[in-house]
Formats: structure tokens, C-alpha cells, sequence
């Protein structure tokens, strides 16, 4: 079982390199929205691999890390997504050249006219 | 003006403050009371959390004040914010995403907590950590669904009861222990989740208690005008 | 433990740091995410003091329920400090 | 030796707000951190080097090798009893604000020596 | 089951986690629940208290021995106080029965029963740490209680209290900590025994801190900013109740603390030199108040500073009769709070200027008021003028001419402005009849205050034979750590 | 091994503390606590790790589940709910 050891300890390697990843881009990105997009996808890609890591290299924590795991894959995602609504409510516009990029714009006029 | 003295104060007090704390040596073993607990926490009182057995057993009492605290807390507010409360809240639901979400999760968080207080003397955490954990998932709710009401009978009937438990068993106690609060139940194997005699039976009413309190604090607060 | 200082000096200037941020702010929505940030470090290190029931409660009180009860104060009162 | 350091200035910055600034939210604010700084510093008080929680889950573990656990409980008995404070202060800041529409401590100040 | 101390703490509690439900089937019983544990409380104190007198009882809380586990210590000074706090607050209670009307009523009685259980679970128990969390729930409650009316002014005295009250606690906390880092024990009486082992610095500093402190509530000078404007702003019975009892378990609460750890000649002489300033500046602030209420805030202070000056010279005489003179300013300051708010209640506004006349109109409320004003300034006949004396005459044994020449003067200005609101009450206005009458239930209150004070002032004996014993079990700390450790 | 994995992990809260103190809007700022939420929560997994106590991770579950509240309410309140 020394592998599944190895194996796990890989895992968090790479999930704590993208969870630095996803921390860089927060600094990097130039506008909200696309920061939420580093901060989002790179963030739970390495937080899911740290704690499957952590999982598969003490197997009888694996079931609760399985856990967290699905929790923080579900729950990142939905936080982003409301965050992401909340500042296009509050004003904010993407980073675009393109005007018509916007693409919850029509959805905010349809429920003013209703 | 005012804030030269206040700095020029703080200063001071800072300089006297420091000059203790950073001269205590840092992680090092004291004697104490604390000593004690550790060892004796298992024969004592079957819990194997220590600082479950002392919030709950050795120094139950202060629990018993804590859980007025919240109580009053809830109260209180209550007292302070009775009439500029309103019927409805008027803001929108949240988007169908979060609304989904909020509903598959309100019922895991629920048992998030009750796991949290029920394995209290086996685990960190405890009556109030599952409490809080209740009242957050609750609050989830509110924020998804506009229409979401807490039953406020339901909360105080609650929050009435589990208190009268706890008080209950204190006075059990007293009449059977001989003190207020003594564990009268058998302590059971350790590590057990029925063990511990009266701990978990305490925590599971501090943890409904805290939950329905903190519930109606946060409904006090949202339901003010504005 | 060399790792464990590094770590936790790091953790204190980010305590420090967000505490004088959050009551430096103007915008109190702000000062409450410091508040959070706060309540998120000090999470961490109750942690590495082995203290997994006061880190529980520091999650459970300061990071969520402390934080609402400011936003609900928030919403119900002025949001910009003059 | 560094979470003193911590402790203390969240201590001294919570208690500065709570002197100098002028808006009650912030003033609230300040309170909170002040007993964030002195849960901390009571924890800090309570550890031992090289030593583990204080919860007995497998055989392995001794009493000598733990943490003390008495800081620990008085410090869960403190963060709810700040939790309450605090519910109670932002309740009176909500009825305050419901009279004066203001924030401003100065403008709110009415009654005198 | 026998009576025995936690009831004090177990029996309100537990009314109080009942009157929510009882409030669901009717709110008349709700308004009877405190009145039945008060009386209850009452009665077993009575019984109770020739026991504490004679030897202290320290009752154990969940098996186990002190220092591990919490102990309530029922000693003599506790049982004067406790007993006292019960029956002045069966007396406030049937004041308010009729006195609030507004709602939420269910609350506010919830909240009473709180106080009263924090201010004599401050008096009784025997941890550090469980003093303080008595000392938040007392505050918690003393804070929504202020607010209570709801109106501008009562939620900006009821947030200052918040304010400073958070400070007090802490400064408390704090203390707490420096106390067990280097003691390892948070019992009073284990930490008295190994008091010695806390450096010198760190006890300066904890001295300073419980100065701060505790001194923010028990309203010593610089730091009771707070308390005209929380006394003001309650509703009345809740003013009876701060002065009657709050501050009481608080003053209780300092000075066990500082003559358990901090008992050197230094610091007495500090504690009666800040008494004397709380004394003189309270009662120089009263001289210039408009406002009914808040002069007698302002002479309430006066009177716990002259409280404070008085325990602070720290020999048995002055202890006693510093004791006496807080039983004295319970009594008659909650009858002049009692009467105070029905006089504004009547007169429609808080100043005092309006109370011109209403001698003749309201005859028996101006009655009771003037009875506790000739009291509390300490005329013969009443109360008020034993325990002065003996302020007096334990401090002139000590040799403290001047002290003695500043009290006096400060009781001069005290006659000025009671005497200046006697003079108001019986000056003949033209002011229309008032169909309001004061109810019987207050008048009830009001009556029975007055027999203890008549009494009292006739026959001295009765109160001040209990005296001597509760002094000395607050001077005797080698005492209170062989009872409270066994 | 140690010390890359907490070498890595501190300079990815520095940037989101940075990204938090820096960040113009609210908006910027509720999305680094966000980050630095999810990074405390994989940190605390691997430091239960480190100290080779099943029950630690118990926290870590909670503390995700307590923050993802926390920051929800945050956006309600950006985005006028609440």
C-alpha cells in the first residue's frame, strides 16, 4: 500500500501548486470577474486533489475527506456564481472590448420590465 | 487632540501590557488544575473530550450562565427591537442556483450540527458549535426564500424546553447527587457515543437551545424595518 | 518545527495587517470582510495551538455568525462611514 | 512568543477604535476584535510544546503530552459571550439609527453630565 | 428538598425558561411567576441565613471539590447581602406588577429574573471566571434593561453602558488570565492561598486592571460615566434596581477581590482617596441637575462613594458600618426611585420643577418621597442617620479629621437639593387635579419600604447585631481560604 | 516536502490577502476571502495531516460548510437580498 501513499502525497502536491496557481491569478487578473474565474476553477481543482491527497494517504480518513471534498465541489462553484450576480447587480461590467459580451445584461432589462 | 491621548494612552498601557506577556515563558508546562482534568477526566467523568468534561462537568455551572447569556441575548434583542419589527421581508428570492442549493443542503447542515452535539464528548465541538452550525443552516433558508418564515412558537417552545432540561438535571441532581449538576447517570465504556452519563444529555439541549436562540436572534435582526 | 514558525509569523502579520485594514476602512462592508479575514487566521492558528474545540467555535461564531449579524446590521443602517 | 506579539496588537488596534473612531458600527467592530485578542492570548497561555489536543481518541495518546485544556473551555465560554454582546450592541445601534439616522457618535450624543 | 444556596440561582432560572411557555397561556400568570420565586427565594433565605451566619456554607456544584469544580460560598457577608437582595427585589417586583404596562411585559419580567439571578450569583460564588460570567449576565440584562423604553434617550444610555461595560469586562477577563497563568487555579480562596506566586509586576498589573475594571461597575469617579444616564433613561423599578442592587454585588465583588489579593496599606488608602473624589464630585454634579432622576443617580453615587471611602479605612467598625449604610441606601434609594416615578408619571415630565404643587395633590406619594429624602440626607429619627454615624465614628477613631470635615460638607450639599425638592413639592401652585391615582400594589411597595426604614431608625439593634459577623468574614481572608478549601 | 507544500501554501494566502487589501470594489474583495476561505479549509486538512489526528478534520468539513455561508451572505447583501 506504499504506493497509494506515494500516490496521495502527489496529489497534494499538485493541489497545493494549484491552489497557488488560483491565489496568483486572484492577484493577477485584471477585473472581478475574471479573477473569480482563477480564484474559482484553479482554487477547487487544488483544494479537491489536497484533500483526496490527504485521503489516500491515511485510507481510513477517506470516507470524510470524500466528503469535504463533494461539499467544497459544490459549494465553490454556487458561492463564485452569486458573487459573480451580486457585483453585476452592484455595477459592475466585465473586462471586454466588445459591448454585447455582456451576457447577463439582457436578463437584468427582462426583469425590469416585468 | 483625541487621538494623540488615545494613542498616548494606549501606548502606555501597551508598553506595561507587553513588558508582562512577553516575559511568560512561551509553551512551556505549568502545574494547575488543568493537570488534574487531564488525568482524571476519563474516571471521572467518562468523557474523553477534557474540554467537553470541564465545560460540561467540572465547570458546568459556567455553562449554565453561558447559555443565559445567549438567552438574554435573544431576549433582549427581542425587548430592544419589539416594535420596529414588520410582518414581511420584502427583499427578492435569490437565483434558482442558490435556491436549489440551499434547499439540498438546509437538511445536511441540520445534521451537520446534531452530529456536532451529539458526538460532543467525542470530538471538538459541542452544544454550541452545533447550535450555531443549526442556526446558520437555518439561515441559509432565509436568505434563499423570501418567503421562509421561522415559527416562532415553535423556537420559544424549543428554547423554553431544552432549558427546563438542562435546569431539570442540574436539580436531578441535586436530588440524587447530592450537588447541582452531578453526574448521575452510569459513565459507560469511554469512547462510546452513549457514555459519559448526563454530558451528552446536557449538550443536546444546550445544542437545540443555542440553535432555536440564535435562530430568533438573527429572524429579530432581519425582520426590523428597512 | 522550523515550519511552524515560518507559518505562524507569516499568519500574525496577516492578523495584524487585516486588523488594521478592516478599522482603517471607510466602507464598512469592507471593515466586516477584514473582520471575516480575521476570523479566518485566527481559525488557523488555534489550530496549530491544538485546540480543535476553540478553532471549531471560532469557525461556527466568528467566521459566519459574528460576520451575518454585521451584515444584517449593515443593511439595516448606513453602509459608508462619513 | 510571536502569538503574544499577535494577541496584543489585536488587543491595542480593537481598543484604539474603540477610543478614537466615530461611527458606532466601527465602534462595535473594535469590541470584537479586542476579544478575538484575548481569546488568543489566552489560548497561546494554555500551549505546550511539542504536545497534542486534550481529547483522548485512540489508546496512544498520555495526559502528559497535551495541551492545557482549562484555557480552552474558558475561552469557549468567552466567544459565545462575546457573540451575545455583540448581538445586543448591533441591536441598539439598529434602534439608535431608527431614531437618528445617523451613525455619527457625535451627532447621536445628547445626554450630559 | 432542603433549602440551600444554588437555589438562589437554579429557582429563577428555571422560572425564567418557563414564563416564555407560560406566556403562551396566559400573561397574567407570567406577571405572577417572578413574584411566587421571589417570595420563595425570600422565605428560604430567611431560614437560611442565622446558618451562614454562624459558620459559612459552601456548597458544591457538580461533586466535585474545590479547586476543580465550582463552589458557591454562603459566608456572612454573602447572606446579609443576599437576603437583603431578595427582599428588596419581592418589593421592586410588586412595584412594577403595576408600574409597567408597556409591552413586551413577558420580556421584561424574563430580564428581571435574569439580573437579580446575576447579582446574586456574583455575591455567592466562589470562582473567578464564574464571577465572571455573573458579571455579564448582570450586564447583558442591565443593558437591554435600560433600553427598555425604547426612546431616543434610553438607547443612547443603554449602548454608553455597552460601551464601557465592555471594557469592564475585558479588563476582567484579562485579569482572569493573569490570575491563572501564573497560579494554575481559578477558585478565589486557592488563588488567595498561592497569591504569592504572581511576580510583582504582574500583580501591579492586575491590580490596575481590577481597579478599571471592576470599578467601572461599582461606579467609582473617572469611570461611572455611565450610570445617571442608564439610572435616568430604566424605567423606574430597574433604577431601584441598580442602585438597590446591581452596584451592590459589584462593590461586594471589588472588594473581596482587593482585600483577598491586593490588601496592603497603599491600596486602602488609594481606595479611600478615589471614594472621597466619587463622593464630593457626585454630590456637587447633583446640586446642578434638572432632572429628577438623574439627581438621584447623581446621589446614589455619592452615597457608594461615601460606601466605598468607608471600606476602604478597612477596620471592623468601618466595614460594618459600611454595610450598614449599604443596606440603608438600598432601601431608601429604591423607595425614592419608587416614588420619583410615580411623581413623574403624575407630573408628566422628568424635570423637577415640575413637581411644584404636587404635595397637596398627591399627597401620599409626596409622602414617601419626603420620608426617604429626610432619610437618605440622615435625619434621627430614620435609618439613614445610624449608619452615617457610624461612617463617622469609625473614621473619627481612626484620626481622619479632614475626612470626616469633607463628608459633612458633602452631606450639607446633599440636604441642599433634597431639601430644595421638599420645599417644591409643598409650595402651593394651581395645577389641575390629576385623575391618576398611584396604585396600590406601588403604594404597597412604597409602605413597607418605609416601616423597614421607621424601624430601622427606632431600633438600630435589629439590623446591626448581624453586622459585626458579616464585617469580619469580609476582613478575614485567612478565614475564607481555610473554609473555602476545606 | 513539508516545507515546499507550506512555503506554497503562505505565499498563496499572502496574494489573496494582498488581492484583499489591494482590490478595488467590495466585489474583488469578497472574492479573495472566498479564495482565502478555500485554501484555509485545504490547510487545515493537510495540517491535520501533519499532526496525525483523525478528529481535526472535522473542523476543516465544518469550517468549509460555515464559510460558504458566510461569503453567500455576503453576495445576497452586494447583490440587494438579504
Amino acid at each position: 500500500m506504499i504506493y497509494l501513499e506515494y500516490l496521495g502525497y502527489f496529489f497534494i502536491v499538485i493541489g497545493v501548486v494549484f491552489l497557488f496557481l488560483g491565489a496568483l491569478g486572484i492577484y493577477r487578473m485584471p477585473d472581478v470577474f475574471t479573477r473569480m474565474q482563477a480564484g474559482t476553477k484553479a482554487t477547487t481543482l487544488g483544494a479537491l486533489g489536497t484533500i483526496l491527497g490527504v485521503g489516500l494517504v491515511q485510507p481510513e480518513w477517506f470516507w470524510k475527506t470524500l466528503i469535504i471534498a463533494l461539499f467544497i465541489g459544490i459549494s465553490n462553484p454556487i458561492s463564485s456564481h452569486a458573487v459573480a450576480r451580486a457585483s453585476h447587480k452592484s455595477g459592475l461590467r466585465p473586462f471586454v472590448k466588445k459591448e454585447d459580451m455582456d451576457a447577463l445584461a439582457d436578463i437584468k432589462e427582462a426583469k425590469e420590465v416585468k | 487632540m483625541r487621538k494623540a491621548v488615545a494613542i498616548l494612552l494606549l501606548g502606555i498601557f501597551g508598553y506595561y501590557f507587553a513588558s508582562i506577556f512577553l516575559s511568560l515563558p512561551f509553551g512551556e508546562k505549568r502545574e494547575g488544575v488543568g493537570k488534574h482534568y487531564l488525568e482524571n477526566t476519563i474516571s471521572e467523568t467518562g468523557s474523553v473530550n477534557t474540554v467537553t468534561s470541564i465545560v460540561v462537568s467540572y465547570r458546568g455551572f459556567d455553562t449554565l450562565g453561558e447559555v443565559t447569556v445567549l438567552f438574554l441575548a435573544s431576549t433582549g434583542l427581542g425587548a430592544i427591537l419589539f416594535d420596529v419589527r414588520r410582518k414581511k421581508r420584502n427583499e427578492q428570492n435569490a437565483s434558482p442556483i442558490v435556491r436549489t442549493t440551499s434547499t439540498v443542503f438546509y437538511p445536511m447542515i441540520i445534521l451537520l450540527g446534531a452530529y456536532v452535539f451529539v458526538h460532543g464528548h467525542l470530538t471538538p465541538g459541542g452544544g454550541f458549535q452545533g447550535g450555531a452550525i443549526i442556526a446558520t443552516g437555518v439561515l441559509l433558508m432565509f436568505m434563499a426564500y423570501r418567503k421562509f418564515e421561522a415559527n416562532h412558537t415553535l423556537l420559544s417552545v424549543i428554547e423554553s424546553l431544552a432549558g427546563l432540561t438542562f435546569v431539570t438535571v442540574g436539580l436531578t441532581g441535586l436530588i440524587y447527587g447530592g450537588s447541582f449538576l452531578v453526574n448521575f447517570l452510569p459513565l459507560g465504556t469511554p469512547n462510546d457515543l452513549v457514555s459519559a452519563g448526563v454530558i451528552p444529555i446536557i449538550y443536546i439541549a444546550v445544542g437545540f437551545k443555542v440553535g432555536a436562540e440564535l435562530t430568533v436572534v438573527l429572524d429579530d435582526m432581519l425582520k426590523t424595518i428597512r | 518545527m522550523d515550519w511552524m514558525a515560518f507559518l505562524v509569523s507569516g499568519l500574525v502579520l496577516i492578523l495584524i495587517i487585516s486588523a488594521v485594514f478592516s478599522i482603517m476602512q471607510k466602507d464598512l462592508l469592507v471593515a466586516v470582510i477584514g473582520t471575516a479575514a480575521i476570523s479566518v487566521v485566527l481559525s488557523i492558528l488555534f489550530y496549530l495551538l491544538q485546540a480543535p474545540d476553540v478553532a471549531l467555535t471560532e469557525a461556527a461564531i466568528g467566521a459566519a455568525l459574528s460576520t451575518i449579524i454585521f451584515l444584517i446590521a449593515i443593511k439595516k443602517t448606513d453602509r459608508f462611514e462619513e | 512568543m510571536l502569538y503574544y506579539i499577535g494577541a496584543i496588537s489585536l488587543i491595542l488596534i480593537g481598543l484604539y477604535a474603540v477610543l478614537v473612531k466615530k461611527n458606532l458600527l466601527k465602534i462595535v467592530i473594535g469590541l470584537a476584535i479586542v476579544d478575538s485578542g484575548l481569546n488568543l492570548l489566552f489560548i497561546a497561555i494554555g500551549y505546550v510544546k511539542n504536545a497534542t489536543a486534550p481529547i483522548f481518541s485512540s489508546e496512544s495518546l498520555t495526559a502528559d503530552k497535551m495541551v492545557d485544556p482549562v484555557p480552552q473551555s474558558l475561552v469557549l465560554t468567552a466567544i459565545v459571550i462575546g457573540l451575545a454582546v455583540t448581538a445586543v450592541a448591533l441591536g441598539l445601534v439598529i434602534r439608535l439609527y431608527d431614531h437618528h439616522k445617523t451613525l455619527d457618535i457625535n451627532k447621536i450624543r445628547q445626554l450630559k453630565w | 428538598m432542603e433549602f440551600s444556596p444554588v437555589h438562589y440561582i437554579a429557582v429563577p432560572l428555571f422560572a425564567a425558561f418557563l414564563i416564555p411557555l407560560v406566556g403562551k397561556v396566559s400573561k397574567e400568570l407570567v406577571k405572577l411567576i417572578p413574584g411566587l420565586v421571589l417570595l420563595y427565594l425570600s422565605y428560604g433565605s430567611i431560614m437560611l441565613f442565622p446558618k451562614g451566619m454562624e459558620n459559612p456554607i459552601i456548597e458544591i456544584i457538580a461533586g466535585f471539590k474545590p479547586p476543580f469544580g465550582i463552589a458557591l460560598y454562603y459566608g456572612a457577608t454573602a447572606a446579609f447581602l443576599v437576603t437583603l437582595v431578595t427582599l428588596l427585589g419581592f418589593v421592586i417586583w410588586l412595584y412594577s406588577y403595576k408600574f409597567i404596562i408597556r409591552e413586551p411585559i413577558e420580556k421584561y419580567y424574563m430580564l428581571f429574573m435574569l439580573l437579580i439571578t446575576g447579582a446574586t450569583g456574583i455575591m455567592l460564588t466562589g470562582d473567578i471566571f464564574n464571577l465572571f460570567v455573573f458579571l455579564e449576565i448582570t450586564a447583558i440584562a442591565s443593558y437591554s434593561l435600560t433600553a427598555f423604553l425604547r426612546d431616543k434617550d434610553s438607547a443612547e444610555a443603554a449602548f454608553k453602558y455597552l460601551l464601557i461595560g465592555s471594557f469592564s469586562s475585558a479588563f476582567f477577563l484579562l485579569t482572569v488570565m493573569i490570575l491563572y497563568t501564573y497560579t494554575g487555579t481559578l477558585n478565589l480562596a486557592d488563588l488567595a492561598s498561592k497569591a504569592d506566586m504572581i511576580p510583582a509586576n504582574a500583580k501591579g498589573f492586575a491590580l490596575l486592571l481590577v481597579i478599571v475594571g471592576m470599578g467601572i461597575e461599582a461606579e467609582i469617579f473617572p469611570l461611572n460615566g455611565w450610570a445617571p444616564d442608564a439610572y435616568s433613561q430604566a424605567p423606574s423599578p430597574i433604577g431601584a434596581v441598580f442602585a438597590g442592587i446591581v452596584v451592590k454585588a459589584a462593590v461586594y465583588a471589588f472588594i473581596r477581590i482587593i482585600f483577598l489579593f491586593f490588601k496592603t496599606p497603599e491600596v486602602l488608602h488609594f481606595i479611600v482617596i478615589i471614594g472621597l473624589i466619587t463622593l464630593i464630585i457626585a454630590e456637587m454634579a447633583a446640586l446642578r441637575q434638572h432632572q429628577i432622576k438623574r439627581m438621584l443617580a447623581f446621589s446614589s453615587l455619592g452615597q457608594m462613594g461615601l460606601v466605598i471611602l468607608a471600606l476602604g479605612i478597612g477596620t471592623t467598625e468601618s466595614t460594618s458600618a459600611a454595610l450598614f449604610q449599604m443596606f440603608n441606601h438600598a432601601v431608601i434609594k429604591a423607595m425614592l426611585f419608587f416614588a420619583a416615578g410615580y411623581l413623574v408619571f403624575h407630573s408628566g415630565s422628568k424635570l423637577i420643577d415640575s413637581v411644584t404643587g404636587l404635595g397637596y395633590d398627591k399627597p401620599i406619594t409626596s409622602f414617601f418621597f419626603s420620608l426617604g429624602a429626610l432619610a437618605i440626607i440622615g435625619l434621627p429619627p430614620f435609618s439613614g442617620f445610624w449608619s452615617k454615624l457610624n461612617v463617622l465614628i469609625s473614621i473619627a477613631s481612626e484620626g481622619e479629621i479632614l475626612i470626616i470635615v469633607l463628608i459633612l460638607a458633602a452631606s450639607v450639599v446633599e440636604a441642599v437639593y433634597y431639601l430644595r425638592i421638599i420645599g417644591k413639592l409643598y409650595t402651593r401652585k394651581e395645577i389641575d387635579s390629576n385623575p391618576r391615582r398611584t396604585p396600590i400594589s406601588g403604594l404597597l411597595a412604597m409602605g413597607i419600604l418605609a416601616i423597614v426604614i421607621i424601624v430601622i431608625g427606632i431600633y438600630p439593634d435589629v439590623l446591626t447585631q448581624w453586622l459585626q459577623p458579616a464585617a469580619e468574614n469580609l476582613l478575614n481572608s485567612e478565614e475564607y481560604i481555610q473554609t473555602g478549601l476545606f | 516536502m513539508i516545507y515546499f507544500i507550506v512555503a506554497v501554501l503562505s505565499l498563496a494566502l499572502l496574494f489573496a490577502v494582498i488581492r484583499g487589501i489591494n482590490g478595488p470594489t467590495a466585489s474583488d474583495r469578497i472574492v479573495a476571502l472566498d479564495n482565502l476561505t478555500t485554501i484555509t479549509t485545504a490547510a487545515l486538512v493537510l495540517l491535520g495531516l501533519f499532526f496525525e489526528r483523525y478528529i481535526y478534520v472535522d473542523v476543516a468539513l465544518i469550517y468549509g460548510v460555515l464559510s460558504f455561508i458566510g461569503v453567500l451572505t455576503m453576495a445576497r447583501y452586494m447583490g440587494g437580498g438579504l
